[in-house]
């Protein structure tokens, strides 16, 4: 058991993620910064971020339930960690017994969602319940999507459903954003994570301008520092399993480091410019782009995974 | 100076609220985004609810109508917050203080760290501001 | 064989016995109940430990009646017993506190035991003819178990009784059937192929009578209905929890030992599950009564269940029990959370409730840890037995006929089917518990010791189904229905579970850490302005975009007309054809004469022929 | 257009109009009774196609002013109906039926200056806090700063 | 159910740079209803100015709205200079419409970016703000400030522009008109926001007649309305210019003519900045020694449309009456017939498109008075008593 505490709470768990997510959420300000000729945050400023929230006042929204409002974002980062351990250490190429397939790990990446769905909708906000049913209709959107891609990686090696084998297939038989199936799954996937993380064009559940930040509207002090680090940690979960996914996991052995560690910055580039290059959508267009453009993509990507190309 | 301290200087966000404005100061304090100004160098954000809020930058006289709600935002804004006076209005009421409607100044409302004078204050004028107010602390 | 007996006879007995104490010794009929649901869990234990076989009850006196009283005792029918013995127990104690004088239905514990006994009965019987005596009375006791008070609620218990009631028929002509080309009567005795017509006519006479019961579609319109207007004993007792383990049981009985399963059979199969998972789903999400919504879940469920024995696959069968157990768990649970609040409160719509998780926080609890199993969220047990049904589904799709072709359908729907589920308990737990609470509901009390230890327990249950299961549930339950299992994904329930007790720790200490000790209750920000009172994001309104797409709102609004109740459908052609017949009658007698004559003839021409 | 014959038009259109001259370049001002106002904003609204501009109410010397600005943009010309209310009963119907965007600026009348718009669809406070007082128009020339 | 729920959007909202209050009544995310609450900005200013003289409220009407910080002046000397029916000098029109049209293409990049900012489109926020700089700072060079600029005053405008700060405000039109043109492209070009924008909040030509709408929000709408055409002041009937109009009535279209109005701005000024050349240098203003007593209806065409300022004087200091109609206040209400029926999310831009000033619409300043004046204090003596204040304060609180 003792192993599996280290995982979660030392490595790849908690503190690694988190300072890992820290820094590509650093990475990713700095280069939307970059793309609106500013010169963006210091290097340090995630963290600044965390420690300015823990020692902030928190506030407890009195129409509420609010033993809920503060075990949410507990369970959010529990759900952010989780998936982390589950994503990296295959991609780390650690071999352990703690282990979780992809239905798993689909699972437990909407936990941080619903958490803050159900953190939110205990606040009693009316502003925040509109942002959580929204937050709601986007896993309804995305989910199907997401998984009709995992479902042609299945196919495409071969009937595996977990992650070590998956890359371990990658690594013998080439990555699968070669492609076109892989290709075409990745783009789906991209919108995916977007809309996972919560960013432009699909933060509605959060959208400022709209309803104040709708699903966080209420955390303050200590609960948003954890909603925050969920937030980062997931910023590298989400690309580091498109990695594992598509680029063939990562390797450690000589100038291999730079190419893992380039992979999964290069997804959060994309994540980023995509962010910077779009307005905000509506609800129903992000459910009519996921449901039907982005299904369709993903029903040509499974076709092609069984035709083999 | 701790490194808690040092983190909450770092790291300020920033909820605007206007007090009955003529716009100009809330522009004013929008551009400081902006290329240009770029507070983001300084770890500053402008955020949407002001549970997130470490300043509150407030501008205008204090209208009639307004008072309560100001003092209602104040009090769900988590504590330590800054408040920051920002332009001749918020500071004084300036060519408003006779109104009917003027309640302020804004200092006679909420308690104020710092005052931004001008109208409208130059956005470099409300940086030198904050950082002259921290500095200070 | 003396437990048997005692399982099946003494409850019906009592419950008849029962009768003749008058209604308002509710309490010590009540009492009786519970000391006789203990009794039977106690002997459903038993049995379960009991060695598999055939029994044959001898009847002293009446050996012609002996020779149906013929039961089998097998693993399966043991772990269903098990189940069943639970839930008497469970909401027999419920019902206590429950069943007051306003929810009062004449008769209430005696159709409960009586139902208790054909339960068991159902389970245990091996001969056809007495299965059916049994399941008859299941369905008599069903509608019993609905207070006919005004127009709507008779309306609903005679549109149960007329489904059940037809579905038994056609299940009758099934058994005849089945006699006709088996000549046994016996289930143990017959295994045949789903081939040639009158096979397929048995097969799907008898997946009617079970789908039915478990209230899958197209049969599924009494389930909402009913749990619209019973009370919400009954409701977990019978829809939710006792007719999915029988129509479920009696599934696995005909797909597994009646008939070996075709190609199409599987892929009919599938397509039902997937249609009534989605459909139902669907039909839930919009609905504004808490206990209709509840309902239309209780058929999203069954989807599940069919989906994973139509798999055929060890792993798939057991998937589909394992979820049929689960789902009796938190949709008995359920309803019980939701009988507590319409008890505490008086209010059926989700719209008139809100921020009751202050007021009941350990009905709260129980419903939050119903509803997030019965969504699949890791580690409770909704989650395992849908990851098997999902690993069932993956396996499967190894296999070449057109049903394994199609397995990236099965496996999507029924994803989309969980997150819809999901979406749709958001809605209930916002909508009663969370959310912003109701000034008028300021006083509502938690209910009493007796209605929330059910609720607790299997929320216990529950959490202890779901982390334990690989370990103790599956091989203690399950394997010995089904066999070793082989999964083919990984999931260490344990161990996570372990890291959320670890990350709740840490994430107080954080807490601790932080400036949690300065924390203050205010108001929540709505802009600053006062209207605290007003502001209120109903969590009706949550999914009405969804309603709004084209298609959709379509399908809902041809929903709303009961384009897809099978009752209502037969209701339109039955009332169609009386208004064709009508011309037939002119009252004049030749014109009867005629017809008796002509009908005589058509007799004799189908007889001589 | 021909100002001359405009004003000879109107006059004999609307009989009961008391005067109409022009203030100012291009400015033209209609002295009207506050019976013919609904009629003839209808006629200048509706059939002319007039812009409404907005409407201006003050405590004059004589009663209460109420000017009703109306602008016609194919020529530029800007045509003022103006009505004089009874100092001791500030009444006048509402021109919301008609104008539908008058809403608003006549609430605000009813705010600053305490002049009843008759059948009005929504005369609640406008522009004050709910903590004004009853009966105190900043705009009369009565009015005193409380404290 | 029927029952509506109601989502609160303000009064301190993120959308909104003022303190207003919508009230959306929603079914699920549609607007069904929307209740304005408003006054909360509204200053009341004909108390403070019962002693304003008629130079002085040059810089009160400036501060209705730091945004169209010259329209409000620019109606107001219309207003005050047809009652003795001055003429001012060539020169002087043609600044008022340098610093008029400068104001426009500042005040449209502005709409622009916020804009973007309220559809979560950041880069065209920073973008847009970021060509909005040199604007300003031409307005630095040309009055002093860069914002409020004191540049109007009767009879004339009170600063020249020398040939130097000309050629400057020639280059700097250059690179806005470059920068603009590569902004266009990216926001006119975009998809997404096609699907954002079009067909979004539709205003017909009846609406904006019912309501009285003007400015951008009417042209997008195919009603071809602008006062600097239909009356000309300033020296908009001396230069050659077109006005830009729409006919689809949504969101998007609103922005196209603002967007396209910007150029015709820039080749206005272009235009004055030559004709500047043949003027004399200098000869900016003519003294008006007095008000008589009469009517002056000035308006004048703001970025946001139509600015209407009523000024009665009795021949005394200080006008009588003072009444100011901002163009949003007419434009502001069109959104019950723009907002119902959209989404949450349409309701925001909507109602940033008419691109609303609520300072404007709630300042409604009522200038009257009968006594003549004492004396007020200017801005620059406001600016120093409140540092002054400060000082105190800081003295007081020993920080």
């Amino acid at each position: 058991m003792g192993k599996e505490i280290f995982y979660f709470l030392i490595f790849p768990g908690l503190l690694f993620s988190g300072i890992v997510g820290g820094f590509l959420s650093w990475f990713d300000r700095k280069i939307t910064a970059r793309v609106q000729f500013r010169q963006g945050p210091p290097l340090l400023q995630p963290l600044y971020d965390f420690i300015k929230l823990l020692t902030k006042e928190t506030l407890i929204p009195k129409r509420g339930s609010q033993l809920t409002f503060l075990i949410a974002p507990i369970l959010a980062l529990f759900g952010a960690v989780i998936s982390s351990v589950f994503v990296l250490l295959p991609l780390f190429g650690i071999k352990t017994g703690f282990l979780g397939d992809l239905i798993v790990i689909i699972y437990l990446l909407n936990i941080p969602s619903l958490s803050y769905m159900i953190g939110a909708l205990a606040s009693g906000n009316p502003l925040a319940a509109v942002g959580a049913s929204r937050e709601m209709k986007l896993i309804l959107s995305y989910e199907v999507p997401f998984l009709l891609v995992l479902i042609s990686i299945i196919i495409k090696s071969e009937m595996s459903i977990k992650l070590s084998e998956i890359i371990a297939f990658q690594t013998a038989n080439g990555a699968f954003i070669g492609s076109i199936s892989g290709v075409i799954g990745f783009i789906v996937v991209l919108m995916c994570i977007q809309a996972k993380l919560g960013l432009v064009p699909f933060d509605m559940a959060e959208g400022e301008g709209e309803i104040c930040d709708g699903i966080t509207i209420e955390f303050s002090g200590t609960t948003y520092a954890l909603v925050t680090l969920a937030k980062y940690i997931m910023l590298f979960v989400l690309p580091a399993l498109v990695v594992a996914l598509f680029f063939a996991g990562m390797n450690f052995e000589g100038i291999n480091i730079l190419w893992s560690i380039l992979k999964v910055v290069l997804v959060v580039l994309l994540v980023t410019l995509v962010r910077n290059t779009n307005p905000r959508v509506r609800i129903d267009q992000a459910m009519r782009f996921f449901w039907i453009w982005m299904n369709l993509l993903a029903v040509v990507s499974i076709i092609l995974a069984i035709l083999g190309l | 100076m701790g490194f808690k301290e040092k983190c909450f200087k770092k790291s300020l966000w920033v909820f605007h609220m206007s007090a009955g404005s003529c716009n100009n100061c809330d522009i004013e304090i929008l551009d400081c985004l902006t290329p240009k100004f770029d507070i983001e160098r300084f770890g500053m954000k402008l955020v949407g609810s002001i549970r997130h809020a470490d300043v509150l930058l407030v501008t205008g006289i204090v209208t009639r109508k307004l008072l309560p709600r100001i003092k209602e935002v104040y009090d769900q804004a988590p504590k330590p917050i800054v408040v920051i006076a920002i332009g001749a209005c918020a500071c004084t009421g300036g060519m408003f203080k006779d109104s009917y409607t003027f309640k302020g100044p804004l200092d006679t409302v909420i308690p104020v760290d710092a005052y931004v004078p001008g109208c409208p204050p130059k956005p470099e004028a409300m940086l030198a501001g904050v950082v002259k107010f921290l500095n200070k602390k | 064989m003396i437990n048997l007996q005692y399982l099946i006879f003494l409850p019906i007995g009592i419950g008849i016995v029962l009768f003749l104490i008058p209604e308002f010794l509710k309490q010590v009929k009540g009492v009786v109940n519970l000391l006789i649901s203990i009794f039977t869990l106690y002997t459903s234990i038993l049995v379960f430990k009991m060695s598999s076989g055939i029994i044959n009850i001898e009847c002293f006196k009446f050996p012609s009646i002996s020779k149906y009283l013929i039961f089998n005792v097998d693993s399966l029918s043991k772990l269903i017993v098990l189940f069943i013995g639970i839930f008497g127990f469970l909401f027999a104690l419920y019902s206590l506190s429950y069943i007051t004088k306003e929810k009062a239905i004449t008769g209430y514990y005696s159709y409960y035991l009586i139902t208790l006994g054909s339960a068991f009965g159902a389970v245990f019987s091996d001969n056809l003819i007495l299965f059916i005596i049994f399941w008859g009375i299941l369905g008599l006791t069903l509608y019993m178990l609905i207070k006919g008070f005004d127009e709507e609620s008779s309306s609903a218990a005679k549109k149960t009784f007329i489904l059940i009631g037809a579905s038994d028929s056609i299940l009758i002509l099934g058994i005849g059937i089945l006699w006709k080309i088996t000549g046994s009567m016996n289930m143990s005795e017959v295994h045949i192929a789903t081939t040639g017509t009158l096979g397929i006519i048995a097969f799907l006479s008898l997946l009617v009578g079970s789908f039915t019961k478990a209230g899958a579609m197209p049969f599924h319109s009494w389930v909402p209905d009913y749990v619209k207007k019973a009370p919400a004993s009954s409701s977990a007792y019978l829809p939710a929890s006792l007719d999915k383990l029988l129509g479920i049981y009696f599934l696995i009985r005909i797909c597994r030992d009646i008939f070996q399963l075709t190609d199409w059979a599987t892929l009919m199969l599938l397509i039902i599950g997937s249609v009534t998972i989605i459909g139902a789903v669907m039909m839930a999400l919009v609905q504004h009564n808490y206990k209709k919504l509840l309902g239309y879940h209780a058929v999203s469920q069954v989807g599940y269940m069919i989906t994973g024995i139509a798999l055929g696959s060890p792993l798939g069968i057991a998937a589909g029990m394992f979820h049929m157990i689960n789902n009796a768990l938190y949709k008995g649970g359920l309803f019980l959370t939701a009988g507590s609040v319409e008890k505490q409160t008086g209010k059926e719509n989700l719209d008139e409730l809100g921020g009751l998780s202050k007021m009941m926080p350990l009905t709260f609890f129980a419903a939050l840890i119903f509803a997030l199993s019965i969504s699949g969220i890791p580690p409770f047990n909704g989650f395992f037995s849908k990851w098997m049904i999902y690993q069932g589904i993956i396996d499967f799709g190894n296999g070449t006929g057109l049903a394994n072709k199609l397995w990236i359908v099965w496996l999507t729907l029924a994803v989309l089917g969980s997150a819809l589920t999901l979406a749709s308990f958001i809605k209930l737990i916002t909508g009663i518990y969370l959310g912003r609470r109701n000034e008028k509901l300021e006083k509502v009390k938690e209910v009493s010791f007796l209605m929330w230890l059910p609720q607790i327990v299997i929320a216990i249950v529950c959490i202890g189904f779901g982390i334990f299961a690989a370990k103790f549930v599956i091989p203690y339950l399950i394997e010995p229905v089904t066999g070793k299992l082989n999964y083919v994904g990984i999931w260490q329930s344990q161990s996570v579970s372990i890291l959320i007790l670890v990350s709740v720790v840490v994430g107080f200490l954080i807490y601790l850490y932080g400036n949690m000790k300065n924390h203050r209750v205010s108001e929540s920000f709505i802009g600053g302005e006062k209207l605290q009172e007003e502001t209120n994001f109903s969590s009706l309104d949550f999914y009405q975009t969804i309603k709004n797409f084209k298609f959709l709102s379509f399908c809902y609004k041809k929903a709303e007309k009961k384009w897809f109740d099978i009752y209502e459908i037969f209701k339109k052609i039955i009332l169609w054809l009386n208004h064709v017949f009508s011309d037939a009658h002119n009252g004049f007698l030749p014109r009867y004469v005629f017809w008796y004559i002509a009908g005589l003839l058509i007799l004799l021409i189908i007889l001589i022929f | 257009m021909d100002i001359e014959q405009y004003i000879k038009d109107i006059k004999i259109k609307f009989p009961k109009i008391i005067d109409a001259e022009v203030v100012n370049t291009k400015r033209l001002m209609i002295y009207i009774p506050k019976s013919s106002l609904l009629q003839i904003a209808e006629y200048l609204f509706k059939y002319l196609a007039y812009r409404y501009i907005i409407v201006t109410a003050m405590d004059s010397k004589e009663g209460y002013e109420i000017i009703y600005h109306f602008s016609d943009d194919s020529s530029g010309w800007i045509v003022n109906l103006n009505v004089m209310l009874d100092r001791d009963k500030p009444e006048i119907e509402s021109l919301t039926p008609v104008v539908y965007g008058v809403e608003w600026i006549e609430r605000e009348i009813m705010d600053l200056l305490g002049i009843t718009f008759l059948n009005h669809p929504k005369p609640e406070r406008f522009l004050f806090a709910e903590d004004w007082p009853e009966g105190k128009y900043p705009l009369r020339r009565d009015y005193v700063e409380e404290e | 159910m029927g029952k509506k729920t109601l989502v609160p959007l303000g009064p301190y909202h993120p959308l909104l740079e003022e303190p207003e209050f919508f009230k959306l009544y929603c079914d699920g995310e549609i607007v069904k209803e929307v209740i304005w609450e408003t006054g909360y900005n509204h200053r009341g200013i004909e108390k403070l100015c019962q002693s304003k003289t008629f130079e002085q409220v040059f810089y009160v009407v400036e501060r209705i709205c730091g945004i169209c910080s010259t329209s409000h002046p620019f109606a107001y000397a219309n207003a005050v200079e047809s009652i003795p029916g001055v003429e001012i000098p060539e020169r002087a029109k043609y600044i008022r419409s340098i610093v008029g049209e400068l104001e426009r293409v500042h005040s449209h990049l502005l709409w622009v970016g916020l804009a973007g900012h309220f559809l979560g489109y950041n880069t065209v926020f920073m973008w847009a703000w970021k060509y909005r700089e040199p604007v300003l700072d031409m307005f630095e060079i040309i009055t002093g400030n860069r914002n409020s600029y004191a540049m109007f005053t009767i009879g004339g405008v009170r600063r020249d522009i020398s040939p130097e700060q000309a050629a400057q405000l020639l280059k700097v039109l250059d690179e806005v008109e470059r920068k603009t043109t590569l902004l266009v492209g990216a926001v006119m070009d975009d998809p997404v926001i096609h699907a954002r924008l079009k067909g979004v909040g539709i205003l017909t030509a009846e609406d904006i007649h019912d309501f009285g709408a003007v400015g951008p929000t009417a042209r997008a709408s195919g009603v071809d309305i602008d006062v600097r055409r239909d009356d000309p002041y300033a020296a908009y009937d001396m230069i050659d210019w077109k006005v830009i109009t729409a006919n689809d009535g949504d969101v998007f279209a609103k922005a196209e003519v603002r967007l396209l109005e910007m150029y015709e701005s820039i080749s206005i000024i272009k235009q004055c900045l030559e004709a500047l050349k043949k003027t004399e240098a200098g000869d900016i203003k003519v003294k008006v020694k007095e008000i008589p007593p009469g009517i002056g209806i000035g308006h004048a065409e703001a970025p946001r449309g139509e600015v209407f300022h009523f000024v009665k004087s009795d021949g005394g200091n200080s006008p009588v009456r003072h009444k100011i109609r901002a163009p949003s206040f007419t434009c502001i209400p069109t959104f019950r017939r723009s907002c119902v029926g959209g989404t949450i999310s349409d309701a925001a831009i909507a109602t940033a498109a008419v691109d609303p000033c609520y300072c404007c619409t709630e300042r409604m300043s009522h200038v009257y008075d009968y006594t003549t004046g004492k004396h007020i204090m200017s801005a620059a003596e406001l600016i120093k008593l409140s540092q002054e204040k400060t000082k105190n304060l800081k003295a007081k609180l020993k920080v």
